[in-house]
């Protein structure tokens, strides 16, 4: 006698207490809407963890933890977020991304057909991007302990032989290469913050990156000494780290990086700086002056690298300053944002 | 100080608000403290606020003093 | 972005600094202060000054409501967002403004304060409706340009008879520092750098308009150019001191004609009247009290008014006395001259008022200028063309 | 010119808002209190994601997110418990366990003291269990966005070769053998939720299981059908999960099953049953009857399986209940918990 | 665990039963009725159906506050716990319960309701005064045992003045309901399951005494024995049930000596009189309306009755037709002779009375003892001893 | 229906309150509903209030008989 359950009313229904509680409500919930949604032989293998083969040599794991408000935004929400923004750190090691796995932490009342609409999402960026979400955790906590959803994911990747990027390997004379335009993803986030409200037709970047790498390995692998992801903070914060861990300068060419006008415009409105904005579907690589110009052309023929640009160059300095030559002629540091705080007035 | 910054005015709205934008970028802001607002009107937008309007021949005006100066003409 | 990017034009700047160069009397320096922090942030980002020629040097202003406003109006803030009842809404830049005990309202928020950053006055507004029993106290601080939505929002809550909203007043303004400035004895004292003219502010006079100038223009003899907000406002601005200069004028100039008239916007001035009044003294941070510089709610608003209906305490707190924002503010000393500067004072970790924001002083000296103090010493990197 | 920053007043000090928000508060409460706790050279190397060298074979991933309250509880905290659960997860493949991930979602307010408690836990755990915390991400919400903190871990391990346990491979006549007493996690917990206080001189069972699942795999590795840790719903949902799964039934005997007087108390004065009860530091084996012998005998040898006993053994059933012999001689079924709402009244 | 741990040997308990089926005339059959919950629970939890000849029988009766609440009840708490200004205080037992709508207070607090599951009446209190902006409900429920609690805290609130504090009452009385099983005419009509004892619950009757029973126990002519809720508490009242029966004796007899003396505790029911009073009438989910089965607040004390201080409206609603509890309640049905039993209904889905609460006896049989409805039929399992 | 265990009184605490324990497991519960509560008591528990006192002869008694019924003889 097969325990007969109620259907998941997706439509009008919530998640409730007995969704996290390891009973039946739980299962029919991560069946209903995370399995269907992932839909693979590792997840219907039902295990507390997933099983793969491995040729052997380097990995790469990383995690992130995403907790963005509002949860849907113009081009994506937290779950295609959750996917993209996880195989991306684990591109930035130059590695192929394998497996992921996905963390939910669940308020209750949380509407079903929203987490339906995120796992969905997360299914086509996994698809799309072809890395399944072989494992996973559900938990539910009482309402005004969490903010919807938080969703956390862990990737798993292979390093082709012969590449270790590291954080300290900008050298001075290095190229800085940008993949495309900045603040998108920010922005587009922003124009849905309840108190900032504004309309704007931006249009978050969030993309996997892991094609744009592979084809970038290609062109000139051992020329990449360094990528990154201008994730939170910005380009200028990304900048600014790999300058203290690699104890360099940078040069930075303010005409050479790519600003949508909308997003100029946006980055007007709240007087923010686009070069503190969140980018999801950015890289800036760091690669030896040699091999900049091959990588270039490789990105530039990769649908995500098709505004890639040369943006500055490493130079040697102690204070490991961010230069930027302004549209002016004039120069300027570009410093990590010193914790925003929006909105401003002055 | 004082973030402000030009805006269309795109959209008169009751209750002395307006529909602005800044190359597509689009808010609603509070018009009640300039007189005679109408779409196309540019004003300087401050904190959710209209200061005041933009005079487009002055600015026409100002461009032309710039571009004077910068080729070496008294203003 | 229309009346944005037009004056915006590398080329352009780049001219125009070559006239001022042409133009300036090798033979004379000219410090020019703007009085106003959104001007040295324009001056900073776009990195203006390695555009003009080194006799032509500019002094940053006190003109950051953030930075002036007092650490003891910080604390009497978070004292306040302390009590349970209370729910202060605030422009999101005071949130890191430390008060003497290295507390800010970002801290106070993460200690449980309820503390709500809004982009409007309106929204605190709608904040006070949509939680009739919390009492919702709006911090108002800004120069002329913040004063009138203040002014506005306390007419509508009047109107609709909200009992739980009130503000706290920290408006000041821009005539009065500048004279101040001008009195001080350092500035007038011999050996120490002279203020030769000032930008004024577009958006203050987009509001108060020019002729606030008009008289310390005529007293003290320097000429005044209100400006607006682009580098190619600001750049013309200078180029039109150092004609002033040499002309032997001292007359206040409108660069910013495209929004500034002789008289401003009379209706909001309006509207400002008749909620505030001058207090007789005001203190700001950096300055000290200055004489008729700020406002507070007339005494018929005053069950409106924050500081009288919740009994708030001001309590004096000193800056490090090593902290020289105040010869800075009177463009007696640079950022990099304190010794603080970049050791203990950085923007994480504010030591006086011109390090407290991106506007002030100190401030934009660290973000967008500091390679500049080094590029003075041997074998430090600088920003290619 | 290095930017000077104000210590972290751990003694005091609350994460706020700038902690998360990428710039240098964020960098310095990473260092200070999670590069400090878990101490290793690939957290050192400050890459949005770690590598490390793998043999080649087949692995195994999982994650967990942990939303315990109160986070502090006897013998353990949310921590100690993200470590070890994860860990857990992965030993139930009989994996070794290699590398961990660590998300952090943090409330705004949360009490640094406690964060670097919690850190220090993390610490200890994964040093004791010779399994470090290489990568990890940190995030701040707002208060009441969150409930002090959420931990989500993500671990990777390899299964030694020709292992290969699967949730359906219960076969009728396998034994079932549990390692040791059950509900003390569970009972430990809510001897400190506000609404049910209670004291009881229980404590946690929270441990890694990996180094008794190595001793397991000696004595039989291959006599093992598969393993599972009994937390969130008890043994009662693990064997249930795993006769479904597997298509099979479990007939259990009630007095073969270990638990402390202290938890029998408290499960009493709750009106819960200590099979519905979580454990974070036991495992329930089903292994083939020859080799049950030896692998309780191995399990026994081991600090963390001294109590293991044979509790039952697998049946054929179409219904695929797992029925229990009470110590009365009479027989009951043992139900997945209906999403228990606890405090009852009856 | 002291008068405890010696009631659960099992060695006893299999004597015991060998006795009942020494005892038992082979001849005849009996049915005794464990009108409680807590009795079905330790029955099923404990297998002891599988100790009992096959000719002695349980029948599961009505007894379990949750099953019997009807679901008009549970829609009218939960349409009250929706309004913003409730908070509504309850015993976790009371989460899953559905309305005719599917909705539970579970659903209902994942709606947004401010719902709060409590241990204790006096933590319901605690809340009432530590958030005096709240209207406070307490949704109070169960038999004779479980009021007494309600009116101390009743007691407590209006001795502290707490204006903020009322009480949903659904408690009601365990006589009354045993009284209308036996004078249903299902349970006397010729050809069903007749009821030839019952077992009593001892902590009601640590209330209320045993001397409730005796009067039906003369009037219907049934035995009579009041338990414990061990299971060996249990089995030896089947014995003695047995016993009566065979001695053609009909009296109230008293298992439960170590707590149960035939007046109770007149303390408590003195503080339940004061401030309680019988309803006429009350519905029983599954029984249907049962004359003097119910209480209500007293009207002097209107005020703290949430029924009559938020007009709460009870709509009745009707289980679905096919559902047994009915039968079931009185003995003359068995969980699995339902249809729907398994199949729509199962504890998390339930149908009826009888599987809402893990004590009710569709599910009890549901969650220990099905696998013997699968027993009876070829090949299927049984647990080994 | 009632979930209820015997527990014993350890502390007599103010305002009709006592802690009690069960196997090392100990709660505060209230003692409104019963009169003379002392320290070695033991008390049936019943949502957080002591309905009853259990009285230790009669507990004994009903051991003996339960003996006595497993053996067989008539109570
Ligand atoms: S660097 Fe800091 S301490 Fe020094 S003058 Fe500037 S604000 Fe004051
Ligand atoms: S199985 Fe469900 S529907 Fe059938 S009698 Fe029991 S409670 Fe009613
Ligand atoms: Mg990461
Ligand atoms: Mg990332
Ligand atoms: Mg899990
Ligand atoms: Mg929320
Ligand atoms: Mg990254
Ligand atoms: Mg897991
Ligand atoms: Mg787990
Ligand atoms: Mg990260
Ligand atoms: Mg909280
Ligand atoms: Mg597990």
């Amino acid at each position: 006698m097969e325990a007969y359950s109620r259907n998941l009313d997706v439509a009008n229904g919530h998640v409730d207490l007995s969704h996290g509680a390891g009973g039946r409500a739980m299962g029919q919930l991560i069946e209903g809407i995370f399995h269907k949604a992932f839909d693979n032989i590792w997840l219907r293998a039902g295990n507390d963890q997933s099983a793969f083969t491995v040729p052997g040599g380097r990995m790469v794991m990383s995690t992130d933890g995403y907790v963005v408000s509002p949860l849907f935004f113009p081009g994506g929400n937290i779950g295609s977020l959750a996917v993209h923004g996880t195989i991306n750190d684990i591109a930035m090691a130059a590695a192929r991304p394998l497996y992921l796995s996905a963390s939910f932490i669940i308020e209750e009342g949380f509407p079903l057909a929203d987490l339906e609409r995120i796992a969905e999402s997360m299914g086509v960026a996994s698809r799309g991007a072809g890395v399944p979400i072989i494992t996973g955790d559900t938990k539910v906590v009482e309402r005004g302990k969490a903010d919807g959803v938080f969703i956390s994911t862990s990737g798993v990747g292979v390093v082709p032989d012969g590449l270790d990027l590291r954080a300290d390997a900008a050298r001075p004379g290095d190229a800085v290469i940008l993949s495309g335009s900045i603040g998108d993803h920010g922005i587009a986030v922003m124009s849905k913050r309840e108190n900032l409200e504004f309309d704007a037709a931006v249009v978050s970047d969030s993309a996997a990156l892991h094609g744009l790498v592979t084809a970038m390995v290609e062109a000139g692998g051992r020329q990449i000494r360094l990528m990154r992801d201008p994730t939170r903070g910005g380009i200028a914060a990304t900048l600014n780290e790999i300058a203290s861990q690699s104890k360099v300068g940078f040069h930075i060419d303010e005409e050479a990086i790519p600003v949508k006008p909308e997003v100029a415009a946006a980055c007007e409105l709240l007087g923010v700086d686009p070069l503190n904005v969140a980018n999801e579907g950015k890289l800036v690589a760091v690669a030896a002056p040699e091999g900049a110009k091959a990588i270039l052309a490789a990105m530039r023929a990769h649908p995500l690298g098709r505004e890639a640009a040369v943006v500055g160059h490493v130079v040697a300095d102690d204070d490991c300053f961010v230069q930027m030559a302004t549209s002016f002629g004039g120069g300027r540091i570009v410093d990590w944002l010193s914790g925003e705080q929006l909105p401003r007035i002055c | 100080m004082c973030l402000a910054i030009p805006v269309e005015v795109r959209e008169v709205l009751p209750d002395d608000m307006a529909r602005v934008t800044l190359d597509g970028v689009s808010k609603i802001i509070s018009t009640a403290l300039i007189n005679d607002v109408r779409p196309g009107d540019y004003v300087i937008l401050h904190v959710g606020y209209a200061l005041t309007k933009i005079n487009p021949e002055e600015a026409e005006r100002t461009l032309a003093l710039i571009q004077e100066a910068a080729m070496g003409n008294a203003t | 972005m229309k009346y944005i990017d037009e004056y915006r034009n590398g080329r352009l700047a780049r001219d125009i600094a070559r006239q001022i160069a042409l133009t300036a009397d090798p033979a004379r320096s000219y410090h020019f202060m703007e009085f106003c922090g959104g001007h040295t942030h324009v001056i900073s980002r776009y990195g203006l000054e390695d555009l003009l020629p080194d006799n032509v040097r500019m002094v940053h202003g006190p003109g950051c409501p953030v930075c002036v406003l007092p650490i003891g109006r910080i604390g009497a803030a978070i004292a306040l967002a302390m009590r349970p009842e209370i729910t202060l809404c605030t422009y999101g830049d005071l949130m890191r403004v430390r008060d003497k005990n290295g507390w800010s309202l970002l801290k106070a928020k993460a200690a449980g304060a309820d503390i709500r950053m809004v982009y409007s006055t309106l929204d605190a507004l709608k904040i006070a409706e949509a939680e009739p029993q919390r009492e919702v106290v709006f911090f108002a601080i800004g120069f002329e340009t913040t004063t009138p939505p203040t002014a506005l929002v306390l007419k509508t809550a009047i109107a609709k008879g909200l009992g739980n909203f009130s503000i706290f007043c920290n408006h000041v303004l821009t005539p009065a520092a500048i004279h101040s400035i001008l009195e001080s004895p350092d500035v007038s004292k011999p050996g120490t750098i002279k203020i030769d003219g000032f930008i004024g502010p577009a958006h203050v006079s987009a509001v108060i308009g020019t002729k606030p100038y008009e008289f310390f223009a005529e007293k003290f003899r320097k000429p005044v150019v209100v400006a607006g907000f682009e580098p190619l406002d600001v750049i013309q601005a200078v180029l039109m001191l150092v004609r002033q200069i040499n002309d032997g004028r001292h007359v206040v100039e409108n660069q910013y004609i495209r929004a500034v008239t002789r008289l401003g916007n009379v209706k909001a001035q309006a509207e400002v009247a008749n909620f505030f009044e001058l207090r007789e003294s005001f203190e700001w941070r950096g300055l000290g009290e200055l004489p008729l510089s700020g406002l507070r709610l007339r005494p018929r608003y005053a069950a409106y008014d924050a500081e009288n209906r919740f009994s708030m305490v001001t309590v004096t707190a000193e800056d490090n006395p090593a902290c020289e924002c105040g010869s800075i503010l009177r463009g007696v000393q640079k950022p990099a001259d304190c010794k603080l500067f970049g050791r203990v004072c950085t923007p994480d970790t504010p030591m006086g008022s011109c390090m407290v924001s991106s506007e002030g002083a100190c401030a934009a000296h660290w973000t967008y200028g500091r390679f500049r103090t080094k590029a003075r010493q041997p074998d430090a990197g600088r920003a290619v063309a």
